[in-house]
């Protein structure tokens, strides 16, 4: 056991860096030991079941077996990671031909799948160990006066949610209070941003990203929290464009929650990789500061 | 596959198993024909002997089905079934008679696809097993019937 | 030469069922194989057995051959065991000389090999031949029946089963948990399609149960434990204490207006809670019984110890009002049984995304029918929990009905009630109301005109489920609205409705103990948890408890007209029992061989009916036939085979076990 | 006025096609589906779509083939699964949606410059190349395909990612032995009969 085996997945190493910045910096902060997944592989994520399904199971399949054979639990923050990951163990249980041939597949490779390790999300982790609680004791710099909007997003919340009732959990909301920040009513916490249609398909891209980002601001949230670097690169690299099409001028920044916890544990921004976000989030602060001064 | 299809007698309790099998098939699920069902009022009528004379006739397995505990049409016969299960596989045991050629079960009425899938598997499991394999006692005579006066109690 | 030294001479009738079994077992070759067992003297092919022909053969058979034993290959016992035995009485047998085995659930409905099928439908047969050689001519036992019915459950089921009864002279006892009956019924404003007011045509048959002499009204009670058997069943029941004495109250309410609350603080559980009540309360001023109810949660006295106790002075010389009551266990003693425990609505905080709990103005039906009910909450006006008045109303149907991820089945009222509800709150409020179906499912005498009509008074008819309410808008008009989003599936495209009221129209589910009440009277249960009749088609009030009958929605959802006609086809049935006076009993009881008893006292302690006693002269045991319920426990247990159970001997039993192993 | 005939004979059906898509998984609930269109009305898409999940379903189960995979709607599922979790009988539509494509890329249905479809091809040759897939060779290749327009279209966006240090300009994510995954991949697709597009 050497702590959660990390499995940053493809877009925490580019455009989610911040992301994976984030969160090493908080385990790290909270002394939850991660350490990468070693030779980890893509997951497949959803491009890859258009394509060939049984082949999309089998790249998941391989980062399952190298955590069985490390012996620790992955620990995935990239909710689309989290799903393929935890679909395909939920159908190789389902479907035993499919699992003989990636079984027999990865036993070529001197690879052994294993059952059940632990897929795991960081909100789940951090609810757990070391606790709010104890993450409450540990805030420096409570984010106070802030309105947050929650994100979820869709995987997080389906079809394998990371809680047993997505609909009335409040997991999120919980670490945002955390961090002193005021949670704002947002009835599309779990709608979906749009995932790859906008660079795909343009205009409904945008329509979708326009209504998420429309209702945070119509309930007065100065920030949108997410769990997810596809949400986070959609609603923030896309919010001029989404907005600008439907007169709105304001902005939002969109903060993943571990940067937000980050920040109120004390943590220099630059460590969360808050300096790579194209709208920033440090002018609220400053008004916030004011505001609060 | 092998053309070898084991024979499985079923010892069935009229108000829960048998009912739930009735349900099966009015519900036309398909499942393996191995299992030659027999109808007892209820699973506490099952009797170890029933077992041995079955695998002495050409039985490969035997499933006994009765209510859910605490179900019981006759407040508590499943569980004299159990108690006797669990004595008989300790025998089987001592045998050398594969544990799952006898299998308890508690079916209620309302379970129909419980007896598809529990047939299913029990023919499953004994085609993988293989006919029974079991001396006969020598000189026993192949009765066309039990001996009278309960002679296999004996 | 078998059991009593006869030689067999066997009839074996193999059933084609139609095509039902001939089209998957070649009769013919079962019936070649069945003419060459020992002791068959006869084997027919006939087309349905269970037909008066087919009967007839195997009577005119017993005659011509002369024979001794039958067995009947068809569908399974538990259907036509009782006809064949009755045919081969009429043939001049004893009935218990007939074998019947199953060959159609067991084998031709669930097999699709028909090589398979017919090996194994021969198996069978095999068994029947070898295993009736030993049956023996059996004389039933008869055991009286009381005169008297419990019906537990005091809605319109169990109203109408109670006055069924009663009208027919028997002794009824009606056992209601609640502190009046009238059940769900009670609740409504009009019942659908006729549009009669509920309260006209229910209320007085509450008043009926209510005087008649045949019938004792037991209310705020509920059954506690059930012994005895069909004919004589032995009711624990027991009796909250309303802390009010139903003999001496006369319905004044006067106590209720003296109570130290000035004004009704606590949520009506009649009204679901869209009214308040006192304390002391009567749910509403039609209940039966016309009396109070204290209720001791919230009773300052019963709470604390501590108040003026206006009541008791308002009651002044009727006494009514005893705070010392204590719950009471009444014994009772009856022939039959009816229950009609009823059903309970979906709770919609289970399908989250219809905003139930979360939005004010999303109601169940059934609130809204306390709403638009001219003796509700509001009088019949369609107010809103915000004081207003909706100007556009959403109903949406199938909530927690036909959806796996709740309730699979289809709750069967509910489309026509909401097209009721449509045109009550269309009618008392002018609103324009939308109806989301996923079918409209209107079978029923009057009930598709009645669909016709309501989409004749402009309701929006649009079919589609339901996806979300939400309160988040896109557009201006859904401001300040909630806003339901669908697809129209008759156009193909989705559509989102602001609308200022959303109503659930909420599926049936078995009632949340309906797993004890089951355990309670020995019946089975469904899987979805309804309680389970002995037939669906041909038995759908009986159970597999004899004399133990089922009416209403506990048995599955149903609409008044099915409760009531069910309702008294369960008295009926239970009359007719009763009306015997006696029911024969199935022989198939244990029997102690003396000669073989060794007196090991084994079954003694096996038996759960305490049926078995030491003949201390004798030193072996004894049965009690009348206590004993025919499991066979004793006899599978018995070492030295001194006990028998008839019907079920060990000569019967291993020899099936050995022909079906063909 | 143009005037079209609609009518759809049997003969012009594929009945076998229903068969095909629900063996995959997920899809073995299709024959069950009620046409409630819970998953037209979950979905945040469909009101893009030429036809809503719903008429996917129906369509498919009665063999309209090439109606199905000719379709935009296929394309345009953003795999948020609402759909899948509204079933009342329990059709995972989003496993429904991976098989049409698949089949569509199989067979060649719908126009070439779907970029869904490209990005799902460029994905895939990136994972087979690397095991990992760096977003910016898979979106230039995206792009590349698509043709120069989108690439310019992108290229402001691109700017400022690669200036916050969030699309490595030069380095390429790869594993330490790509022919591993490689092997593991093209194993499979023998077993299949080779399916890579």
């Amino acid at each position: 056991m050497s702590g959660y085996a990390y499995y940053p997945g493809c877009s925490l190493l580019g455009t989610g860096k911040s992301y994976d910045e984030s969160v090493r910096a908080v385990f790290e902060a909270l002394g939850v030991p991660l350490q990468e997944l070693e030779n980890w592989n893509c997951c497949g994520a959803t491009a890859y079941s258009s394509i060939d399904e049984c082949t999309a199971f089998a790249l998941a399949a391989r980062n399952l077996a190298l955590a069985h054979r490390r012996g620790d639990p992955i620990l995935a923050p990239c909710p689309n990671c989290y799903l393929v990951l935890t679909k395909t163990q939920r159908y190789l249980e389902q479907y035993p031909e499919i699992r003989q041939r990636i079984v027999q597949t990865l036993e070529r490779l001197g690879l052994n799948l294993g059952h059940d390790v632990p897929i795991r999300h960081p909100l789940q982790v951090l609810s757990e160990t070391p606790g709010l609680e104890a993450i409450r004791q540990k805030i420096q710099k409570p984010l106070k006066g802030l309105r947050v909007a929650p994100y979820y997003g869709c995987l997080l919340a389906r079809p394998y949610p990371i809680v047993e009732d997505p609909w009335n959990t409040t997991i999120l909301e919980d670490f945002i209070r955390v961090t002193g920040a005021e949670v704002v009513p947002y009835a599309y916490r779990t709608r979906c941003c749009g995932g790859a249609l906008t660079g795909v398909v343009r205009e409904a891209g945008l329509r979708m990203v326009y209504i998420l980002l429309r209702e945070a601001l119509r309930q007065g949230a100065q920030a949108v929290v997410t769990t997810c670097p596809l949400c986070q690169f959609n609603l923030e690299a896309f919010q001029d464009q989404a907005l600008r099409k439907n007169g709105i001028q304001e902005r939002i920044p969109v903060l993943y929650f571990t940067q937000l916890l980050g920040l109120a544990l004390g943590l220099p921004p630059k460590k969360l990789g808050l300096h790579r976000h194209l709208i920033p989030f440090q002018p609220q602060r400053k008004a916030l500061q004011e505001a609060v001064a | 596959m092998s053309a070898y299809e084991p024979k499985i007698v079923g010892i069935f309790c009229n108000w829960c198993a048998y009912t739930a099998a009735d349900l099966a098939g009015i519900s036309r699920m398909k499942y393996a024909p191995n299992v030659r069902i027999i109808r007892v009022m209820c699973s506490g009528r099952f009797d170890p002997q029933m077992v041995f004379w079955a695998f002495k006739h050409g039985a490969d397995g035997v499933l006994i089905a009765g209510c859910h505990p605490g179900d019981c049409h006759y407040q508590e016969g499943n569980y004299k079934a159990l108690r006797r299960y669990k004595l008989l596989q300790k025998l089987l045991d001592q045998l050398g008679i594969e544990r799952e050629r006898v299998r308890l079960e508690w079916i209620s009425a309302s379970e129909g696809e419980k007896v598809k899938q529990v047939i299913d598997e029990m023919t499953e499991t004994l085609r993988r097993l293989g006919p029974l394999k079991i001396q006969e006692a020598p000189g026993e005579e192949a009765a066309a019937a039990p001996a009278a006066g309960g002679g296999h109690h004996g | 030469m078998k059991g009593n030294g006869e030689v067999p001479r066997i009839g074996v009738y193999v059933c084609d069922c139609g095509t039902n079994i001939a089209g998957k077992v070649r009769v013919a070759e079962v019936v070649e194989f069945a003419r060459d067992l020992p002791g068959v003297v006869v084997a027919r092919e006939y087309k349905y057995m269970c037909s008066d022909p087919g009967q007839d053969l195997i009577k005119r058979d017993i005659q011509e051959y002369n024979l001794n034993r039958i067995v009947v290959a068809s569908c399974s016992p538990l259907l036509h065991e009782h006809t064949f035995r009755k045919a081969t009485a009429e043939g001049g047998l004893n009935p218990y000389l007939v074998h019947h085995v199953n060959i159609r659930e067991d084998v031709s409905w669930v097999h699709e090999d028909s090589d398979e099928a017919t090996r194994k439908a021969k198996a069978i047969v095999h068994g029947a031949v070898l295993r009736v050689a030993w049956q023996k001519p059996l004389e039933p036992q008869s055991v009286p029946v009381r005169d008297s019915a419990l019906v537990v459950g005091g809605g319109i089921a169990g109203i109408s089963a109670a006055l069924t009864l009663a009208e027919a002279g028997k002794q009824v006892y009606l056992v209601e948990r609640e502190p009046t009956i009238g059940g769900h019924m009670a609740k409504f404003d009009k019942t659908f399609p006729t549009l009669d007011c509920a309260a006209c045509i229910l209320t007085p048959k509450m008043t009926a149960v209510k005087d008649h002499p045949n019938i004792t009204l037991i209310t705020y009670a509920e059954v506690e434990e059930v012994d005895g058997y069909v004919g004589n069943f032995k009711v624990k029941v027991r009796k909250k204490p309303r802390y009010v004495h139903e003999d001496r109250c006369v319905g004044c309410l006067e106590c209720i207006e003296a109570c130290v609350f000035k004004e009704p603080r606590f949520p009506n559980e009649f009204d679901l809670g869209l009214s308040k009540r006192k304390p002391v309360y009567i749910p509403f001023p039609q209940a039966v019984p016309p009396v109070v109810t204290i209720d001791p949660d919230t009773c300052l006295y019963l709470r604390f110890g501590k108040c003026k106790k206006t009541c008791v002075e308002a009651c002044g010389d009727r006494n009514a009002i005893d705070f010392d009551m204590k719950p009471e266990t009444l014994e009772l003693e009856v022939g039959t049984i009816i229950l009609a425990t009823g059903f309970k609505t979906f709770d919609p905080t289970r399908t989250p995304k219809y905003g139930y709990g979360r939005f004010p103005e999303v109601y169940t039906s059934l609130e809204i029918e306390r709403l638009v009910n001219s003796s509700g909450p509001t009088g019949g006006e369609v107010v809103m929990r915000n004081g207003q008045k909706p100007k556009r109303v959403g109903i949406i149907h199938c909530v927690g009905s036909r959806d796996k991820n709740t309730n699979p089945w289809c709750s069967k009222v509910c489309c026509m009630y909401s097209l009721k509800l449509a045109h009550l709150i269309h009618e008392r409020s002018g609103a324009e109301v939308y109806n989301f179906y996923i079918d409209m499912r209107t079978p029923g005498k009057g009930y598709e005109e009645f669909y016709n009509r309501l989409a004749k008074e402009g309701v929006h008819l649009i079919r589609g489920r339901v996806a979300e309410v939400t309160d988040a808008p896109l557009h201006p008009e859904e401001e300040g609205k909630l806003i339901i989003r669908v697809e129209d599936t008759n156009i193909g495209v989705v559509r989102r409705i602001p609308v200022d009221m959303v109503v659930l129209a909420v599926g049936l589910e078995p009632q949340p103990d309906a797993d004890e009440v089951r355990r309670l009277f020995n019946i089975s249960c469904s899987t979805e948890g309804w309680f389970l009749e002995r037939h669906p088609k041909l038995a759908p009030v009986e159970t597999f408890t004899d004399g133990v009958f089922v009416a209403g929605a506990c048995q599955g959802p149903k609409d008044i007209p099915e409760t009531v006609a069910q309702a008294q086809a369960a008295a009926a049935n239970a009359l007719a029992l009763m009306d015997k006076g006696s029911v024969e009993m199935e022989p198939n009881v244990a029997r102690v061989n003396e000669e073989l008893c060794s007196g090991c006292h084994i079954c003694i302690g096996l038996c759960p009916y305490g049926a078995i006693s030491f003949n201390e002269e004798k030193k072996v045991a004894e049965v009690n036939e009348v206590l004993c319920k025919g499991c066979g426990t004793c006899t599978a247990a018995c070492p030295s085979g001194a006990l028998s159970q008839n019907l079920f001997s060990d000569h019967e039993v291993f020899s099936e076990i050995m022909g079906v192993l063909l | 006025m143009e005037i079209q005939r609609t009518i759809k004979y049997e003969a012009e059906l594929d009945r076998q096609f229903a068969y095909e898509i629900a063996q995959s998984p997920g899809a073995e609930t299709l024959f069950e589906c009620i046409q409630c269109g819970a998953c037209s009305a979950a979905c945040p898409v469909s009101i893009y779509m030429d036809l809503t999940p719903r008429r996917v379903i129906a369509m498919t189960r009665e063999g309209f083939k090439h109606e199905v995979l000719s379709s935009l709607t296929i394309w345009l599922c953003s795999s948020c699964y609402a759909c899948t979790v509204e079933c009342p009988v329990g059709i995972k539509v989003t496993d429904v949606m991976y098989a049409l494509k698949q089949r569509a890329i199989k067979e060649g249905y719908g126009p070439r410059k779907v970029l869904t479809r490209l990005l799902a091809q460029s994905f895939f040759q990136a994972v087979k190349e690397d095991g990992r897939a760096t977003e910016r060779k898979v979106m230039l290749r995206l792009y590349r395909r698509a043709g120069l327009d989108h690439l310019i279209r992108m290229a402001p966006l691109g700017l400022k990612l690669w200036r916050t240090g969030r699309l490595s300009a030069f380095g390429t994510e790869r594993i330490k032995n790509p022919a591993e995954v490689r092997t593991l991949l093209e194993c499979l697709e023998e077993q299949e009969g080779g399916k890579s597009p």
